[in-house]
Parts: C-alpha cells; structure tokens; sequence
C-alpha cells in the first residue's frame, strides 16, 4: 500500500468506515457498484492503438507502439507483448518523479500478468518469421488523474488499446523486412478479454471499486481477472488478510460483475477500421 | 532490423495552389483548442489540441519544496516538467526523460517565469507539469500556451499570459506554426514566445540559416500569430469564469429559490 | 549465439506410476529443512532448503529509519528486500534488483505485516533481507516461511507464525508444492500464506485459470499443506529454544560445580 | 540560469549593474569587447583532434574521439557528430560531482545545435560505406576553469578541435574495415565555421560576453550564432525577455562582431598536418 | 577503509591496540595465525561451480555462471573470467543496500587481479572457435556473514569455485553452437593457485587475518598474493604506511604461510566430478 | 565492426643499443614538468605533464560537507575523485566513472590521507579533484604525485610530500617508470608512493610476479627515482614561492617608487 495514509485524517477515516459498516459509501455508491466507465479510443495518431479510459475520476490514457526484433530462443516463433505504466506526477500530488515505484510496478505487473495468462494476446500471431523476427508490442500506461483504483481502470485501458491495434503487417523478402502495405488489426491478435475486478478491505468489510480516500483508509485490496467462465489471475496487496469463504465469495462475485461488465462496456465496438 | 515504413519527408511542401500540404495558407495556424481545469487534482490546470500535438498541463503550487536544500529564502522557485509519453512520436522514445525533454524544461521554464511574481513566495515552489501524448511539430511551443493556461487556471497572480508559436522557412517560404512534417522537412525553424505585458520575447530558439531581413520577417510573422493565440487563450479563461459566475448565480439563485419556499 | 543447453520442459509431469517426476504424490511437499541463528550479526536470522530452494534470511530491527524521511510518527514500518543472487537461476540473473524482485518484496512485506505489532514501535523500522541462493520454484512462499522464522529467531514479538506455500495445477491435475519446473510447465499457480493468528490467508497470488470448484479444492490443499509446514517451522523453533535452554541448564551446572570446587 | 545567484552579495550585484549603466565593466571592458582568446590544438596525443582554448579565464579542453558503426537507416550515407560537455567540480565550486545538469545540457545542445544546422561538419564526408560503415565522432569538452560564458568558449574549442581532425581512413575491403594508412583531416569535414556569440542582459543593458559575476547576476542570456553573413541559431536562457527591436540589433551587431572574431582567430591555422 | 571505525568505542580500541602490543589477539590468536577455514563446494545447483567458505565467522558463497559470446578483437582465441562481490546488507548492519561501493569493488578487484595475473584461469581454454565464440565465466561472491578479512575468505571463496566448474562443451556445427554432451571441469581451466593473504597494521604492529574489530580499528591493511614461489599482486589499502623492510618481510612470510595454506586446505579435492 | 588499427604492442621493448624504445636506460624517468596554480577557481591547483601523461589536479578544502551525514565530528575527511577525459585514451572511455576510477581514487586516497592532520579540521571535508586528459602508462603515480603538489598549492598544513612511480618488469628486465606501451606489453607492474616524512611507502600494488630478491630489486630503484620525483616537486613549490616573493618585492618597489613620486 501507499504511504500516505497519513494524509487522510482520522476523524475522516472513521467517517469512511463507519459508513462501509452501514453499506454504505462516501460517493453513495453501493458496497459491489463500480464508478462509470468512460472510454474512448484510438485518440493518439502516432500510436498503433490507443485508449483513454475513466473510472470515475481515475484517468488513464495508454498507447501500443511496436519494434520488430529477435524472438526468444526457447519462444522463436512468439512475439512479445510489454505493459508498462507510468503515474504522473502530474495526476496527484501524491506520485513523485523517479523511476517506477513500487505502485507502479504493481499496477503494470498486475495489467501483464492479466493479459498474458488469460490467453488474451496471441502472441504466435506477433510472428513475422520464425527464429529471424517478431514483433514486440509496448502497452504503455500513462495515470492522468488519480482517483483509486488504477488497476481496474488500467486493466480496461490496456484491452481497449490492444483491440483497436493497427499495426503494419511485414515480411520477410530476400532477407529483408518490407511492409506489405496492409495492417493487422486487435481483432487478429486478442483472444480473450479478461476483466481485473479489485475489491478493498477495511476490517471485515469488502466492497468493489474503491476510490481514492477508501484506497488511503483500508487494510488491503484483491484483484480478481476473470475471463467467462474461469478465474485467470489473483492479486492480495496491502496488510489485509482474507478468510477462505470471503474468497470463494469473491471468486463468485467476480465472474457476476465480470460478466456484467464485458456486456456493458462491449469492447470489441473500439476495433480498429484499419486494413 | 526495422520495418521498411519509414517516418518519410515530402519532396515538396506546397501544393499546387499554392496551400501547403495540410491545405493552409502560409500565415496560418493549425486549429487550436483549449480547456482548463481537465485534471482534478491539480492546482491548475489545461488541455490542448493544436494540430495533431495533444498535451496536458498540471501545476502544483504554491507548496513546499522537495527536497528540502533547493529552497530560496527570498522567493518562490519555479520547475517545469516536460515529459513525452512514449507513444507520441513515430519510433517509441525510451520512458526515462532524456537530454532534449530537460534541455525543453528550461525553456520553457526560463520562457514562463517572467510572468510570475515568484518574490511573493519565499521558501516555496511552483511545479509544472507537462505531458506530451502525441506529438506533431512545435510540441515546445504548445506546451508553453498550455501551462500559461494551467498557471491561470490554478489562480496564480499573473503579470500576464505568455503565447507561444514557431515560424519557419519551407521551400525557400516563410511560414507560420511548423506542423511535425514542415518542421523535419523544412529549412528553418524559430519557436519564440511573447510575454504580453511587456510585449518582449521571452523564448527564442532558432535552427536554419536567415539573414537580417528574414529576421525581421519571421518576428513581424510571429507576432502577428501570437496575437491570435492569445486570444484564445483570453477566451478559454474567460468562458471558464462565465461558467463559474454561471454557477454562482445557480447558487444565488437556489438559495434564493430555498429562501421562498 | 547461446549454447543449445536449453531449460527444457517435459512433456509429461507425472509417471507411469501417477506420480510426480521427483516421486511425490499429489499432496506432498518437498523435503523442508530449516535453521535458525545462521548469520551471527544479524538480530534474527534463518535458513532454509526447500527442495533444491536455498534461501537466507536475516531482520535487523527495531532500528532508525534510513533516510530518516521514512519513519512514521505513529508506528513502525517493515521493509522487505527479497533478492535472488545471480547463479540462483538458470540463466545468470543481472546483479542490480528487478521489477519481479521489487515486486515480490512488496508481495511478502504485506503478507507479513499482520502478524507484526508496528504500532508498539513508532518511528523505527524492521528491515528483512532474503537472499535466494538457490532457486527451484516457490521461491515466495519459501522467502515468506524462512523470513516469518527469522522473525521469531529476532525475538520480536508477533501475534503468530505465517507460512506459505504454492499449490497449482499440472497436466490437469492439482497439486501441492510446485518444483521448479512443474512451475514452468504447468497450467496454474496459486501461491499463498496463512497468518495463524487468524487463519486467514495473508498472501494471494493466482496465474492460471480454474472454476470456482477448482478454486476451492486449491485453497483446501493448500490449507492442509501449510498446515504441515507450520508444524515444521514451530518444531524448529522449539527445538532452538531448548538448545538455549540446554545451554543455560549447563551454565547452571557449571556454576554449581564451580561453587562445590 | 544557475541557482547560485545567491552566492553574489547585494552589494556585488548593485556595483556590477550601476557600473554596467555607466556603460562600463568590472575588468575595464567596454559593452561589445570580447575578453582574450587564447588557443592551442592537437595538444592530446590520444584523441583525434583536440583544442585548448581559454577565453579570460574560463578554460576548455576539447577532444574528439571516433568509432565506425553503422549508419542510421534514413540516412544510409551520412555519419554522426555528437557533442558532450563535462562541468568538472575541478573547475569550479559551483559545479557539482553526478551525471548531467541542466547547464552541461545546454552547454553541449548549444555547441552541437550550432555545428549540426550550419552546414560546418559534413557528414556525408564520414561514410566509409553506405548502409554498412560510417564514422560516429565524439567532441567531448571538459570545462576547466569556469569564470563566465562557456558557450563561447565551447563553441571555439569545438570548431578547433574538428579542424585539427586527423582520423584514419577506413575502407570496406572484402567485407571487412581497413585501414588505408592515410588521414582524413578537418579540412575535408568541416565547411563552414559557424561561430556563437552570447551577450547577457540585466534590466535593460546588453552586453557581450558575460564574465563569471555578470552572468551570476544577470537576468538571461542569448547565443547567437553567424557564419558570414547568415544567422544560423539563437539560443535564449534564462528569465530576461528581449524586444523585437533589441533582438534585431543583436542579429546585426552579431555578424559584425562574428566577422572581426573570424578573422582574428584565423581558426584554419589549426589545421591537422597529418595525411 | 570504511567510514565506520566510530562504531568502535575508543575504550575498545585501545584494549584491541595494547593486546596487539603484547602480541596477544581479543580473540586469542598469534599474530601470524589464520582462523578456521570452512570450505564446502558445489552447493549450488543451479550454478556451473560454487563455494561455500568461512573463515571464522566471515562467510561467503561464490557461485559461477557462464556466457557464450565473441572474443574481444585484439585476444580472438581467449576467453573471459570476470569476478563482483556484493556485500549484502543481510551480512552485516554495516553493509548498505545500493550499487557496488568502494569496498566491495576492492573485494572484486583484489580476488580478481589474483586470478587474472597468476596464470590462475587458462583462458585460452575458454575458446570454443577462435574469432566467434569463447566462454564468458561470472564469477560472483555474496557476502552472507562480515566478520572481517573478507579478501582472504573471497579468494579461497573463488579459487574452490572455479575448481569445482563443470561448464557444458560447446562446439561449432554448420555455424550453429551445439553442446557435445560433455563438460570440462575446473581441472582443465585452472593451473595455478593463487593465494590472497591479508594482514591489519596498527602503529608499527602488523598481524595475519584481521577480524572485525581488528578491522575497524586498524589504520590500513596489505594483502599479498602468492604463488608456490612468487609474489603475484600486492593491494595496500588504508592509511597506513609500510617500511620497505616491513614489506620484505612480508613478502617472505606470505610465501610461508602461502605454502601451508596450499597444503592444509587442500584445494583440488573440491574438483568437479562431472564428465 | 571496428576499425582495424590496433593499439598494438611490440615484439620486443628494448633497442638493439640496449635503450628502451623511447630511448631511455632502465633507471630513467621520462621527462617531467610541473605548475602550479593553473586553475584560479581551486584553492590549490596543479597540473603535471609526464611522458604523454597530462593531468590536472584541484584542491578544495577545508569546506563543509556535502552530503552532511558524511560529515565526522572529530576529523575532517578526504575525498578523492581520479577521472579520465573520454578522449585520453586509444578506445574512447566511456563518459561516467566506472570501476577502476573509483578503485584508483581510493587507492591514491589512502596514499594522501597520512601526509594530512585531518584531526585538526573536525567536520570538514578536503576534496581532491584529479582529470587525467592524456594517459600513457602510470596515471595513479602521476596523480597522486601532481595532487600531492596540488594540496601543497593549497597551503594546507602537510607533514611532508608524497611522490610516486611506477617500477616494472619488461622482456625481463627490471625498469622505472613503465610507459604505456611497457605497462602493457611488460610481465609486472609495481605502483609505489612514498611519503617523505617517516619515508614509508604510502601506496603499493603489483601485479605480475616476483621473487624475493626482485621484490628487494624494485622497491630499491623504486625509492631511488622517487627521490628525483620529490625534487622536481620541491623545485617547482619552491619557484611558487620564489614568485610570490618577487611580486611582493615588486610591490614594496613600486610603494617605495610612489613615495618617492
């Protein structure tokens, strides 16, 4: 967790908890609504994919950019999908400049980790030649403004730019890589869009989507990528414990609000019209 | 081995009537659009699109300095931020800030300070930040109207605005607002900045060749383009205060309204 | 050009037999051996191998906080460094600490919290330093029970032990413990730790993909796992404890004899 | 500007500018007079060209250094010229040890600004062969006393420097680089001798080269740089504006004061001897 | 020296500094006795030769790793062995986390002018084809325990370690490196055995393997390498200064304590047992 | 693809006449010349050309600390920076300091640190700044002799000078002051300093080998040429000061002359 919990003071603290106990929360929300989802896509012409996602007030604008490089001996005919994130200074008093923090990695780390393990990239497909050149795609995250849960914003930024992905389409010819002057789009290289869906926990009580003074005040967060049907990705952070039925609970949860949510924001409407 | 789709100039940047390759006229500016207060959690600050350049300005100020030891005792310290997100050029840039990003702070921050009264602000500091997210010529130009917006937007006294553009010479012609294309392709290029309550240039850089004459003509060009900037900006800040009286005369007229009832 | 020894993967991970490739059955761990007091300068310290895992452990603290800007007021903070030395890996490791090093420090930090009362220690701070010298899978979990042991060796008190240990699934099949390579090769890793002061679980992790039946079979194969390595770290310490206590029986015996001389 | 103002007094500072009001300067110089140039080339034995040049007392040595590599890919003909500047804490207590700051930057983008757009360094000249081999040079300056303008003095030692070069000639010879046993020397890279000129500026007063406590108390600065008879590059810094007309009359008095410089300096009679 | 002689108490020192004086060490030992040499070898299964040494309380685990790569221009038919040390902060409260100081460069530097000069590690047998491909060994030491002289316990550390190697053959196949299936082992890289022996000075008093304290309160140290009959590298560190006639002496005692050291520690029962 | 021109060593190292190869005997210096005072910021300053070796030294100091917590209450302390120029070597030297000139700064900073009386200046630091801009063969002799001087400069209180010199081993022969080419090309390398005032070598690394008579060999030529080196040091301190006289003899001269007017 941050170290400015200190910022937050005690009396507001209290205020924030003794509400959740009641089910309720500061925004009015109920304790498994999500905040509104804004998004929008390809907005970056220099980038081969882009989107701007807010949840709530939380900002996150991501672009895809790629190079065409060696593949991995053990992977020669695999390309390589990155996330990176970067939280601006310029988005919270509360993000200083420097290299990546621990925040930072956590939020890129959790994104990736959502990403590839849900077969979501193909990455086979980022292959050009086998053993001589595949493409390595960069997702790179950059926080506008913050306002708690970035992973769950940044999950939904990161899908959005892979889908509407537009990138030229190479081959090898006498040894050299030429373009075909066609693209290959997010329709070819997604598979499957795993939702990252983050709970926090203050004492024994867990609610979806926490925004920013719940961030500050509570023990711990989870994180819960589902795909349909399946689990593909957890993530505990934070001093917070969690008793085994409140995990079976929120395993459950995740796949209702998952669900919901692949339906409400249909992502595949932000593929891109290149070809 | 790098994808043959080069990032690739022109041959030339006039068309055949005489409009340069984006359709405009030489003295004519990209469109421009501006907001203010985009980022809530900032102090100040604005968002602008100007040609295809798409960037942000947050500032973050008065407050204390960090660290510590960079404090003056007798005024204020300004620092500017410029950054570029790695998707906004046409080869990814590396994430960590490079020699050009600095060297582009300092002007901007040299260009900016001018107008602020940083004596009234012993021990303190203002930041700026600015954030690049796609990049299409002057990017330095843009980003300084931009944070003047995201200064005024925080309430900071102001001796007044600054307005930024870059002329330069293409095709042996001088023109006005480089887009990212004249700017590779061309001969030329002078990004310069006016401080409007002296009406002096408060950034100058130049690359090109020019003789006194078209000296004075790119300065003549400027200024007259830098007018227009600032009014844009004048009206940006001033529809943002329509708003707010907008909104106060709601809250008049509600408490009024509750009054009655 | 690399030398075609690769790090290969089997294509099967159980035998004949149905057992695993290192001879376990499904719910078995890989033999545990731990020790505490190994590194004499530090305030606790402990060892352990765990399967071909070989990881130190050291704590030094309560202590002043380095740099200073750190402490906190109202409580004591926990720093965790979870390290891999470079020949602990297949491929040589880069000397200078990673993002997956920074972020299973960050993993292990906030699953050891809980059992710690920094709120008895403001403005001090406990530093753990895990040194991975071998590494075969599970290192984590391995890094959280060793670390949860040098704590207890420091004397510093906690609510309760905490262990961990990495359950997944494997040609279809869920099992405990995950080796190195079934790690590599298989479809589901689910690491996790218990705070038994609470029985809850304090560590979670998941890469994989399972239902929410398989879900529930991993978190009850788990629970029994950590049931048996919490045993294991408690008979260490208990066994320490006597050797202290031995030796005091000795110092005793020593005094009297001198007394009767 | 530098943030050690403060280590000027009051005192110092009001001298220093009421004097500069009377038109005249704390060591005797006049408005638009330079301090002395000293120089020395090819006095390095280890690079491929080297310069010494002192300007009063502000001192900077300068090097150049070579590898071969291959050429960008957009420009399959053309070598590379790259600037770099060291501020050594050897040369002043207001240089700090650590990578470099903002001054270093502007120093070296100054410099190498002023060689890169005025046509002075061919590039085309440093192929060896296009697509495969180009020469990439390093001119490297070392500042070693610091007593004000090290833009200018930058900008002499870096022109001297090339045109002492004295690299060897490579040639593709069956696939591999060779060494033909000849130089190439300065005179066949450099062209045009683009020379910077700065002035400070306090209150209203513009004045030529700053010396150290000048520049401690002035307002900005601007570089200039001419060849014969065009202006080649402007460089504003620090937080002084200029009027149009102001800066008109700078481009002026600049190609008459860079003319006389040219002349004295006579800068090609530091032309390597090699061949 | 290190920056932490004031965690010693001058009462301390002095105790250690008279004892010295009368010959006597705090922790009994002569002025020319070792303390004990542990020494275990291929611990580390992931690594191609490790060790595990203390000597006293001073432990370090060395393991090594290796790389293909080309050879350097000027020596195409010779490997490369390269030594780090990192003093881990876990070893002692006096070790600071952060890039490599002073002190562990000396550790690293020391061990590895011992190998490199010695005509310890036959380089020319890391060659796998000349011009192409050579092994590139790591060597690389973790302090776990300080208890002073780490040099000593770092080169023995070392030597067993690259003893102990078993490096996968390669060979060249139609331009492709392949394995032959067999290893070559420490026998056939390393020829000679230098030893590294270390000893404190404090006021005229010199003294074998200082341990912590003795190290804290020293005023400087001299380790000297040695072969069966030859000095091979000498580092003085410190502030202390050495007559010529001391350093005489000292070179002759290293060849005396060098030679029992061979014998009593007996390295080449630590060779690898892989074929 | 480098270009073929090696820094190549010779076959052999000393002339059919017996010579070296830049016309030397075994026990002669090359040639070597001294200042001091060449940079005005310094508070001491010199700069020694020796062989091709060219190198700056500057002192600053007694001055606070920087950062503070290096600071020792009891005695000041010495800080030694050796860089070298990219430029001064055959490959171009990577800009930022690497190893060997961290391991080379402390090397000569053990060797100054016994001629100073830190104790007499508690909290304070001295800071020696070392720029080597051409390199032939012994640049941590010829720096920590030109520091030496540097400091003397200064007029910082020294109990005596320290000079320093390379001896060696080259086609078997014992020599003084390896060049370049012979450090590289030679079988052992003996860097020594002597400190004039108990006459104790001061700094000492080998690296080659040796037997012990030639150890007795070295050291003894060694002290031999570092007599000659201390004289050249005490010649130019003393021309230092012989100036300083005249100009205030000059000075007195020109007030008798002016009384006289």
């Amino acid at each position: 967790m941050m170290d400015v919990k200190r910022v937050i003071s005690k009396i507001e603290k209290n205020y924030i908890i003794n509400n959740l106990r009641k089910q309720e929360r500061i925004d009015g929300r109920g304790l498994w609504d999500y905040r509104k989802f804004k998004i929008q896509s390809d907005i970056i012409s220099s980038a081969e994919g882009s989107a701007d996602v807010s949840l709530g007030e939380t900002r996150i604008i991501t672009g895809l950019k790629y190079e065409v490089g060696e593949p991995f001996p053990d992977l020669p005919n695999e390309g390589v999908c990155t996330v990176m994130a970067e939280l601006l200074p310029l988005a919270s008093p509360l993000f200083e400049r420097g290299p990546p923090d621990e925040q930072s990695i956590e939020l890129a780390r959790v994104v990736d980790r959502g990403i590839r393990h849900a077969d979501c990239v193909q990455t086979k497909k980022l292959c050009i030649k086998e053993n001589e050149a595949v493409y390595i795609l960069f997702v790179d995250m950059y926080v506008i403004n913050y306002d708690g849960n970035l992973i769950d914003a940044g999950g939904i930024s990161a899908l959005t730019t892979l889908i509407s992905a537009h990138i030229p389409e190479g081959k090898i010819e006498n040894g050299n890589l030429e373009w075909t002057g066609k693209y290959f789009t997010g329709e070819s290289i997604v598979n499957e869009l795993p939702i990252v869906i983050t709970y926090g926990k203050i004492g024994d009580i867990v609610f979806l989507d926490p925004n920013l003074p719940e961030e500050l005040v509570c023990d711990g967060r989870i994180s819960i990528s589902v795909t349909e049907d399946k689990i593909t990705s957890i993530q505990k952070s934070g001093a917070a414990t969690f008793s085994i039925d409140e995990l079976k609970m929120l395993g459950d949860k995740s796949l209702e609000i998952g669900k919901k949510l692949r339906k409400d924001l249909n992502l595949w409407q932000y593929k891109a019209k290149y070809k | 081995m790098p994808l043959i789709i080069k990032d690739e100039y022109p041959e030339v940047l006039f068309r055949e009537d005489g409009k340069r390759l984006d359709g405009r006229e030489k003295n004519e500016l990209r469109p421009i659009k501006m907001e203010v207060g985009v980022i809530k959690n900032a102090d100040g600050s604005a968002y602008l699109e100007w040609g295809d350049n798409k960037i942000f300005a947050a500032v973050y100020g008065p407050r204390e300095v960090h660290p510590h030891h960079l404090a003056k005792p007798d005024r204020g310290i300004l620092r500017v931020f410029y950054r570029m997100a790695t998707f906004s050029v046409f080869d990814r840039k590396r994430p960590a800030p490079g020699r050009r990003e600095k060297e582009i702070s300092m002007i901007i921050s040299d260009c900016i300070e001018p107008i602020l009264f940083l004596e009234l602000y012993p021990g303190t500091s203002f930041e700026v930040f600015i954030e690049v997210i796609n990049a299409d010529g002057g990017t330095r130009c843009a980003s300084t109207t931009v944070a003047a917006l995201a200064l005024a937007d925080a309430g900071i006294p102001m001796k007044s605005l600054v307005s930024a553009v870059a002329v330069g010479k293409i095709d042996g012609k001088i023109v006005v607002d480089l887009s990212g294309i004249e700017d590779k392709a061309g001969e030329a290029d002078l990004p310069c900045a006016i401080t409007w309550y002296n009406k002096e240039i408060s950034l100058l850089q130049f690359d090109g060749d020019m003789d006194l004459n078209e000296m004075s003509e790119f300065l003549d060009l400027a200024k007259d383009a830098l007018g227009r900037i600032h009014q844009i900006q004048l009206e940006v800040l001033k529809s943002k205060f329509l708003t707010i009286q907008e909104k106060s005369d709601e809250i008049i007229v509600n408490k009024e309204n509750q009054g009655e009832s």
